[in-house]
């Protein structure tokens, strides 16, 4: 039965950005197959609805932090994929010139002020960024998305009680893909898990079928709107899984395989699609949205591949203005 | 001129960098009641509690907010209370406020200044005493301040929070009191640029923070038996001023590097390798010895450097002797 | 109208205990006001009940971990005053041999291993002594603690839900004086306080007040007994008030006269003695009770005022085995 | 004598010290999994998920909970996975179990393990590649290690297991599939024993961890140039051992000290001031920029200290040019 109301530009917009966020990922992948990537990869793969659903929501001047995991959220936000797969790849044109890579992504010209390497650490960081603004009385909003791990950190209960105690314009998305790394995290965490410990300490927290794009989506448009209308912090408690290993490296033999195969069948672009099917959407249209997504990867994939190395020089900018390294090490 | 403490003339630096710029503020626990030295007194009551805010007990919220404050535009001081308690937000301040500029190649700054008040004070024990500049000395992307007159207070103050780098800026405890002369306006000092508090001869003592009164002391008492010590306050670790330092030794011959952190792995070590690899001189080392610091008044004093040691070490190094 | 199945002679023993503390403390300040006492003294006069009434139930090899604010906690737990007031005056025969002073007062000896001087650092330490005790397969019991300020530190978070996860024999108390330093604890405190947090980690949590030597008393024993049969951690959240500044040298002047006097109208030795005096206590016996915790209190001072500073090389010993410091810097 | 990873070795040192003693346990993110690095493979299956526990992504409840159930009578071995995240945990480390045994007269030990996998590791970038072992080397309470081969991975992991102090110990990451001959039976080594890996008699050149096999690939090139260079790996960095280090230098006139870490403030600075200090040598450190570790392979070569700059700076010192 097709869905009432149903903005489907919107939803083909959607499933076309899910696809740019895998296809780039398969790139990514594709570049540790080559060694063309030599550190970790994270893949997203199969969590593609929490980014385009939460981060949709967002005006090109808001702001997003994220972790390790995080390149589906930078595309959301409209990082350029051919400076992503630069900076993956460690080369001129990267978005951070080659210096942070997968685990530092960044595009501060879309808002996206960082990934992060230290779970749980942008937690906090992104209370900091909610509080500039709301110091300097500006509308935007800050989204700060982190694992399920990240809930055991001591900064999390730092971040999300200072974001209250101030009454700052962030939201905060848990994205629980039920794993950490290689521990399943239900096993190491105790209590009502992530919303439960968010009201708590005072916000309003929901949960949400995050691999459902339209109930992301109308979600997080909810909750941004209330944020951006000055009601304070939001928790959003988004249930995907993460189809592949924890990294590229992975080949996560510690979950059965019919545990998986559930929950392929419930990942989120393939729902997406039976629902614009449903909405009449032609089998061609679905599948040209992901040709073209993976077409554009291909390209960028091919042109990241091909570009230049930094100069080692390279390695001594950016450093600070005062005491800065000389290149006499070098 | 005014005659102002340390404590006052950062305050001072502080209120003067507010009113001339509306994105500084200060953060920390208790600060609306002026802070636990009384360092912000009467601040609140001109700039309000959203810029001189009160926080939880969460350095780690301190901290790393602080970051995320100064990479969207505005300029952070925030307070740690004891610089022993910044130990609860090196992930923020380390992996964090010291790398983003890098790792982001460039895309962001993090003009942040985090105040540690560091060193002994009275019978304060081990978890309220130490002098950790060295860490942050070797941390690539601070910058690493450590005023000890009231005068350097004011200007290095001023300097940190105009810094677009993060700086970790440690005052010391024993040093709130003291008074000295203070130049009216806006000075500002760079960072690198060493004092010569007193120039000398015969040897060359380096030191900073509450020790270089402690030096200066020992100075005296050399000057009394006919030794020339030239006393330089190095004033910020990073940089450092390689060059007045090195020139000075150079002259001299002998260069003695005094402070009270942990001799171990102190940062006059830094001084004394770089000394080494570059001049001509002899080189010896004072600080305390590789132990906490108790907390009856008789513990505590064995491990402070104290002009009469300082006095022998440069007597040593003058008379040449060397070290078993 | 006196108290049905009251436990008179416990009741008195409690009275004592108080005052005891009291005294201990008032001490602790007279060598404040001597400068006998140069570093900081935070006293819990006015909270006497919380220590009483929960270490009271602790066995002498149970395990007390306590803060800055610990002087009543330790004698509580059975440490000798004596050896408290040389710790604090920093002499010899104190019980760290004037190493730790009031700030990191401990008696290993009756299961007291250590105040802290770092807010909230006592909690992980404390779900790992509990750890040892259920590797090691014991019916101890750990207790823990602290203030309301220290429920916004990371460690607060870590350490709860550490307990939880691995099921482990820790009471968590949270002495709830309604202030951090010289804030006021509800301002940086954002949801539901101590106890709601608790429960969002999963721990049973109660909240007493903690002005009330036989409710702190009763609550305590059953948490107790829970925690030694075997039932995880529990949490309690007593609430009190500090009559006296944050340290001896705080006036606390951002307290209007007028709440401390309300506050004082409930403190809990007066509430006490008022029990005692309603089940038939004469004033005689009472104000006994205190003279003899002052009379005991003033030798422990005249003797810890007249004890011996240590020898400075005692600076340098139990640093560690391995390259340990030595003399030649004196 | 079984050829034997370093991963492998240190494997088999845990493994047989916690079937010696029943209160040795090891506790870590992933560790019933094998850990990140499979360091830990097949421990749970002999010594269950009790003895090799998983934990929470909480670092410093690891470390906090280590040091309590140390002062319990356990010996609890924590695994920090990179050593950058341990500093999540510095506070527990630093103010509360490098302190507690001072701090409380004596009355505690806190005999624990922190394993720290360090060092640059293909691309991992500026928050998975550093070295701080001088930090800990500044911290009294700490026995801070630094293995470089199979044997030593398990003899000084041993040692740490066993000692009463806590111990910072560091892997390299780098390191962990080097193969070497590992004795067989219970070697255990003291603190504190350097290891001369090649004898001579031109100059001496200290190191430790990974970077002791860059040194002896420059050793290898310097013989060939008919320069006899001593390396000297020092194996724990606190206490480290002075006598062997200074007896070399003082023998060869000329002292190299080589590391992976940044060089300002880095360990070599204490080896350096300590020589100049105490002999008569020319002396040079080369260790890292002060830069964060970038990510591209360009990026992060640029700040590895690598064999040809080891040969220059040794040519250098044996043909006594002096730095400008
Ligand atoms: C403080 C810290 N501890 C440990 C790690 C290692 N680590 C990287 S990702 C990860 C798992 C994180 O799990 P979660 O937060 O659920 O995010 P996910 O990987 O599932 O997206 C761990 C433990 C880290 N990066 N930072
Ligand atoms: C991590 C840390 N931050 C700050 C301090 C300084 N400090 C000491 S006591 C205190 C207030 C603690 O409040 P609470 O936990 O309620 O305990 P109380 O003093 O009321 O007993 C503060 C902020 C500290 N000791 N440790
Ligand atoms: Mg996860
Ligand atoms: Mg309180």
């Amino acid at each position: 039965m097709p869905i009432p109301n149903l903005d489907l530009s919107r939803l083909r917009d959607q499933h076309r950005m899910m696809w740019r966020i895998r296809a780039l990922e398969e790139a990514a992948l594709r570049g540790l197959d080559e060694k063309i990537v030599l550190g970790a990869i994270h893949p997203s793969i199969g969590q593609e609805a929490v980014a385009v659903g939460v981060v949709g929501n967002l005006r090109r001047d808001d702001i997003l932090l994220s972790t390790h995991r995080g390149h589906g959220h930078t595309l959301a936000k409209g990082a350029n994929p051919d400076a992503m797969l630069c900076e993956l790849f460690g080369r001129i044109g990267g978005n951070c010139g080659g210096k942070g890579g997968s685990m530092h992504i960044a595009d501060f010209s879309v808002g996206m002020l960082g990934a992060n390497g230290v779970v749980g650490a942008n937690i906090v960081i992104a209370a900091g960024a909610a509080h500039a603004i709301k110091l300097k009385r500006e509308d935007r909003v800050v989204c700060c998305i982190f694992g399920d791990g990240a809930i055991n950190r001591g900064p999390f209960l730092e971040g999300l009680n200072w974001a209250q105690v101030f009454g700052l314009p962030v939201l905060f998305v848990c994205e629980d893909n039920g794993f950490a790394a290689t521990t399943r995290t239900a096993t190491m965490t105790a209590g009502g898990g992530p919303s439960v410990r968010a009201r708590a300490m005072g916000l309003m927290a929901e949960e949400v079928d995050g691999n459902d794009i339209l109930a992301v989506d109308s979600m997080a448009r909810r909750l941004v709107a209330e944020i951006r209308a000055g009601g304070g912090p939001r928790f959003l408690h988004a249930h995907t899984y993460r189809l592949t290993g924890h990294t590229g490296a992975d080949p996560a033999t510690y979950r059965p395989a019919a545990e998986v195969a559930a929950a392929r069948a419930l990942e989120p672009i393939a729902r997406t699609a039976a629902v614009l099917a449903e909405a009449g959407l032609s089998a061609d249209d679905l599948a040209a949205d992901r040709a073209a997504a993976e077409q554009e990867m291909l390209t960028a994939f091919l042109a990241a591949r091909a570009a230049p190395f930094p100069d080692p020089a390279v390695a001594f900018t950016d450093v600070q203005d005062a005491g800065a390294p000389s290149l006499e090490h070098v | 001129m005014a005659m102002m403490t340390y404590l006052d003339a950062a305050r001072a630096a502080l209120a003067e960098e507010m009113r001339r710029d509306p994105t500084v503020w200060a953060v920390g626990e208790d600060l609306g009641r002026g802070g636990v030295f009384s360092q912000y007194r009467g601040l609140v009551e001109e700039f309000g509690p959203e810029r001189i805010s009160d926080a939880p007990i969460s350095e780690a919220a301190i901290l790393g907010a602080a970051v995320g404050a100064a990479m969207m535009g505005t300029r952070p001081v925030v307070e740690m209370r004891f610089s022993d308690f910044a130990l609860c937000a090196v992930d923020e301040l380390v992996n964090q406020a010291a790398k983003a500029r890098y790792m982001f190649g460039g895309q962001t700054r993090v003009p942040l200044v985090v105040r540690e008040p560091m060193g002994m004070w009275r019978s304060s024990a081990a978890q309220h005493s130490q002098s950790l500049e060295a860490w942050y000395a070797h941390i690539p992307g601070l910058v690493v301040v450590c005023p000890s007159t009231p005068a350097d207070n004011k200007a290095l103050l001023k300097a940190a929070i105009r810094s677009d780098d993060p700086v970790v800026y440690l005052e010391h405890k024993h040093l709130w009191p003291l008074e000295g002369e203070v130049p009216d306006g806006d000075h500002v000092l760079p960072f690198g640029q060493a004092a010569i508090v007193t120039p000398g001869s015969d040897l060359t003592i380096v030191s900073w923070s509450a020790q270089v009164h402690v030096c200066a002391d020992a100075v005296a008492t050399l000057a009394r038996q006919g030794v020339k010590a030239e006393l330089i306050d190095l004033r910020t670790l990073w940089p450092w001023d390689k060059e007045t330092v090195l020139a000075s030794a150079a002259r001299t011959g002998r260069l003695l590097i005094v402070h009270e952190a942990v001799q171990a792995g102190g940062f006059g070590a830094e001084i004394a390798a770089t000394a080494a690899e570059h001049i001509t001189a002899r080189i010896r080392r004072l600080g305390a010895p590789r132990a906490p610091i108790g907390y009856a008044p008789p513990l505590e004093d064995a491990v402070r450097v104290q002009a009469p040691a300082i006095v022998a070490a440069a007597l040593g190094l003058v008379n040449g002797r060397q070290l078993g």
